[in-house]
Parts: structure tokens; sequence; C-alpha cells
């Protein structure tokens, strides 16, 4: 402390230390607040009226391989869902995604892919009212094709904070079981 | 002709005065034994080469052909850091001068200490049957304005102590 | 070289006296928990954590222009040194 | 000139080195990664992670979940990528495979133009780095303008002078 420098770095450190007790504070803030709201338990969110559309596309991009063409599904659906509840003044966005689980018995795989997503920039964008949306994303599967199979549609969504963990969750709701058609034969 | 010190820093103080001991007490008759030094930087640049020979082969190899390598070098760091702890806690004791007579007769080991902020060099002479005096010893008694160490003065001060612990005994 | 070198370190040092460096310390780390709590309070209260390092830079500012300087106030009790022999041999260096 | 006491102070030199390095080498090992710590250097996650914000990563987990965000590396490539796992597919058998499909919240298209070669998935045990699990912002940056502005080494080099000058050692 005798030196001008000293004091400086001393001031300086001192404040540094606060500040890390700072940050837990505020992520601790943050936890209390969730687990008060209850919020990342019950989440609630209704997905309806799901139509999937299969196609087939020919691109690498699209699945496709030595020039198979590959069954590429896409779907349309409504959501209605309010996430504002995962809105604190630790977050900084929240990201929810719209995704399908499946098996595949013949081969012993477990499968989740993402239809659509949304970044949630804050509160007032968490409100969610979709009718007879698109899905974003043209999805095929892994295997030769994804008809037939029952698809276990789930809303996940996932907080990013200013600073500190991620979290995770599942929207509850309906169990919404879709089986996707086959394709139409090509003539 | 030493660097002055800045006579407001009671660490830069302390340092001059526990590198002073040694000839302080060279002009007493005392010779520097310096088993505590050695064991304790035998410990400390083991910790250092056990993690330099970590960092090179991290840099050198892939990660996951030496992660058991890594492993046991991490354990060996943990350990051996416990170790110094320990040895600087228990068993160094904050000594920073330990030495005998000629003859062999008399040791002393002397332990310093100094608190933020306050003009005191605090030290522990502690002599061969555990007997020990402690003193205070306030530096603007041995320390010119300019930041220059008056040996003379702090030698007349340490034989005093050393009277006294002699006195001790008897 | 060396020896400007030096005294610029010299010119820079601004000490304080040692009952000051205790005091300052003390009032460092008391006055920063106080900022912090109150920034802290007023980030939770607007839930902004923007407002809240702003409260605390703020805070840590006012701290600094405080405890940093070497006010005259804080070279009050200077201690008295001894004044050197005029011939003194000096054996430590 | 006394040996031990120089060897003393260099030893000190040396503690200030070695305990942050192996502070991160014990978390590579916990974490079960090589590089456990990452610095984003690419906007193709905003807006959730900026340029220079800090990852803390976790490797332990057999699987990675739809929505996780990971790092991973492409062979022929030096830079990790940060992106989330839009798709996964694994093997209920036993020590089952998993692949993997990432995208870039922030990107139009998945990641299949990224991968190596003809790859169309990545593989979770061989290509993934690590999930990440805690996020710091922008403390990272120091490293970014470091290595991207020739003037900054020289702004950092005079910014330990003048400390040094301003220090007492």
């Amino acid at each position: 402390m005798f030196s001008l420098s000293q004091r400086l770095q001393f001031v300086g450190n001192y404040a540094m230390t606060v500040g890390v007790v700072l940050i837990v504070l505020i992520i601790g803030s943050s936890h209390v607040d969730f687990s008060l709201k209850g919020i990342l338990r019950n989440s609630e969110a209704s997905i309806s009226n799901i139509r999937p559309i299969v196609g087939l596309r020919t691109s690498r991009f699209y699945g496709a391989a030595n020039g198979h063409p590959k069954e590429n599904t896409r779907i349309a659906f409504d959501l209605n869902t309010d996430l504002s509840g995962l809105f604190n003044w630790n977050t900084k966005q929240v990201f929810v995604y719209l995704t399908a689980e499946y098996n595949n018995t013949d081969k012993g795989t477990v499968n989740e892919v993402t239809f659509w997503d949304a970044i949630l920039p804050d509160a007032e964008h968490a409100v969610i009212n979709l009718e007879n949306a698109r899905s974003k994303y043209s999805v095929w599967d892994y295997a030769d094709h994804l008809s037939e199979r029952d698809l276990r549609f789930k809303l996940h969504w996932n907080i990013q904070p200013h600073v500190g963990p991620l979290m995770y969750g599942v929207a509850q709701g309906d169990d919404i079981v879709v089986n996707v058609p086959k394709p139409a034969p090509k003539n | 002709m030493s660097k002055p010190v800045n006579v407001y820093s009671i660490s830069q103080v302390s340092q001059v005065l526990n590198e002073s001991l040694p000839g302080v007490l060279a002009r007493l008759g005392y010779t520097e034994t310096f088993e505590l030094v050695d064991q304790k930087l035998l410990i400390g640049y083991s910790i250092a080469l056990v993690a330099a020979v970590s960092f090179f082969i991290d840099k050198r190899f892939v990660h996951d052909d030496i992660v058991h390598y890594q492993q046991v070098l991490v354990g060996a760091y943990f350990v051996l850091s416990v170790i110094f702890w320990y040895f600087k806690k228990y068993v160094e004791k904050s000594v920073v001068y330990s030495g005998k007579t000629k003859n062999g007769n008399a040791t002393i080991k002397i332990s310093t200490a100094y608190e933020e902020g306050k003009p005191q060099y605090s030290v522990m002479f502690t002599d061969k049957d555990k007997k020990r005096v402690e003193s205070k010893l306030e530096i603007n008694t041995v320390f010119s304005a300019e930041g220059y160490l008056q040996t003379d003065l702090f030698l007349e001060w340490v034989k005093q102590q050393l009277a006294t612990l002699d006195n001790k005994k008897q | 070289m060396s020896s400007i070198v030096q005294e610029i370190q010299k010119k820079l040092v601004f000490p304080v006296d040692y009952p000051s460096q205790r005091a300052l310390a003390s009032k460092t780390q008391l006055l920063t928990k106080v900022v912090a709590l109150i920034a802290f309070a007023y980030g939770l209260y607007t839930q902004s954590i923007c407002n809240l390092l702003m409260a605390y830079a703020a805070g840590l500012l006012v701290i600094a222009l405080v405890v940093v300087p070497a006010y005259p106030a804080y070279n009050k009790q200077k201690l008295t040194f001894v004044v050197p022999k005029p011939v003194t041999v000096d054996i430590v260096g | 000139m006394n040996i031990r006491a120089e060897l003393a102070k260099f030893l000190n030199l040396c503690f200030v080195f070695s305990s942050a390095y192996m502070f991160w080498q014990t978390y590579s090992i916990v974490a079960d990664t090589h590089s456990p710590i990452v610095v984003v250097l690419s906007g193709s996650m905003e807006p959730a992670f900026q340029r220079g914000d800090i990852l803390f990563l976790w490797n332990r987990n057999k699987y990675s979940e739809v929505g996780d965000i990971v790092v991973y590396e492409v062979d022929n490539k030096q830079i990790p990528i940060v992106h989330r796992v839009l798709r996964e597919h694994h093997s209920t058998k036993d020590n089952g495979k998993q692949l993997l499909l990432t995208k870039g919240d922030n990107n139009a298209g998945n990641d299949i133009p990224l991968y190596a070669g003809k790859k169309t998935y990545l593989a979770k045990e061989k290509d993934i780095v690590g999930t990440v699990k805690g996020y710091f912002p922008q403390l990272g940056y120091v490293t970014i303008w470091v290595a991207e502005n020739k003037y900054a080494k020289f702004a950092l080099l005079g910014f330990l002078a003048l400390t040094s000058l301003l220090d007492d050692e």
C-alpha cells in the first residue's frame, strides 16, 4: 500500500475478488428466481396439427449419396407457448427448438432430429403463436427412409445466460406422435 | 553501493533485513547452514520440473496418447504441492536463517515476519534447546530516511537479542 | 541510464505513512464491499446486469480517487529515521 | 551474489507459470478433453456467443443431445468450431457409436459443407472436443487482439514495461 502503483493494484485486485463474488451472486439469484417461479419444470407448450410432407431429394446436402435420392420430410404445424418466464436479468437469449424422436427398430438406433428452431431475444418475443407454420429444415434419416416411423414431437429450450452455466429443458404438453406417410410414388 | 530501499514499504525493508542477517551473524561468529533452504529448493524445483515435463509432453504429443502420463503428473504435482505446503508451515516455519558457531556448540534459527502497514520487523530467535526470544524491531531505529540500512545498529540489536537468549538459558 | 530510471522510479512512488497504509487498506475493503452490495441491489431492482456493472464501476472510480493519490493528509505521521553517521561502512552490498 | 537466493527468486517465477498451467491441465483431465477452455473466434453462433467469449467444456458424456452446443475439430483445419447439434443418431447396441449433424445458430444452412472430405456427419467420439457447459463474456478478447493485431503486441509490451517501471523490482 505504500506506493501509488501498489494502491492502484490493491484496489484493482480487491475489486476483482469482490467481482467474482458478484458474479456468483448473479448466477445464484437467477437460479433462485427460476426455482421460485418453478418455470424450469413447468413451462408448457401445445404442439398440434402436424402434417408431414415427404419428398425425394438428390443433393448430397440433402442426404443423397452415390446418386441414390433420399427421402426428405418437412412438416406443417401449429405451436402455442409462452416462454417469457425463462427470461430474467441473467438471460441473454432463449433458443427454442422443435424436435422429433424416433426409434429405428430394424437397425436398433435412437434418433432425434430438429424440424424448427428460433432465437428469442427477449421476453416480449417469447409468446409464440404459430399456425400452419412450415418447418425450417428438410429432414432425412441416416438410414434409408423416415417414412412409416413414429415421430414423437417435443419443444425444447436452452437459456443462454449473460454469465454462468447454460440451462436446458423440455416444455410439457400432450405427447404428440405422428406417423410419417410414404412418399407419393413417382410417375 | 547497494540500492536504497523505500522505507515506507515494510515488505522491501523486511527483505533487506532478511538478506543482511547472514552478514551480521557472520560478524557475531556464526556460519550459516543450508539444510532447510536446500530441502525447500529441492521440493520446489521438483514441482516446477513436474509442471515443465507435463507442459512439454503436452506440446510435443497428441493429447489422447499421453492422457495416462498426464494423470500421473497431475497427481504428482498435487502430492508435491501438499508436501511443499506442509514443509513451509510445519518444518520451515518462516525460518530465514539457520547457523551454528565455529566450534559447533551453539545453533541458532531465526524466523521473521512483518505485518502489512506496520513499521515493525518481528523476529524469533530459537537455539538448540528450543529456547526462544521473540522481539519486534522498530525499523526507523536501523534505517536512514534515504533508505540505507545502518548495519552497525542492526548488529547491536541482534547482539542484544542473542544475549537475552543466552541469559534465558541459565 | 539506469540511474535516470531510478530517479524516475523514485519520483513515481508517492509514498504514504504507515498508519495511513493500514487505514487505506481496510477502507478500500469496506468501501468495495458496500459499493458491490449497492450495485447488486440496484442491478437486481432494475433487472439489468448492465446497470450493476455501471454502478460498480462508478463506485470503484470514487474509491480509487479517495484511496490511490498520496494526499497530504496521508503523510502526516512520518517516522523519524536515524541519521547516518558521517562515516558508515556498508557491508551489505 | 547468493546462488540460493537467486534460485529461490527464480522458483517463485516458475510457480506463477506452473500453477496456472497445472490448473488448466487438471481441468483438462477432469473434463476429459484436450482443450477445456476455448475462446470464440467466429460470429456463427451470435447472438449467443460473440467473438472473445470464453466457453467451459465438458467431455465425459457418452452421447450428445440435440440442442447441445459442441466444439468440434475437422481434419486439416486448425481452428475448432463451436456449433449446435441439429440431429443425433446413435445405436442402442453395446458401445454404440453416435453420429451428429451440427449448425451455427446464425448460419443459414447446416455444417455439411464444413466437414472434411465427403463426410456428412460428425462422429461423437472422434470429432467432438467437448460440450459447452459454462459461459463467460468477452474475457478472451485479449488473446484475439494480440493474435490478430500487429500493434497489440507492442502495446502489451509497453504496458508491461510501464508497470515494471512503476513497480519496485
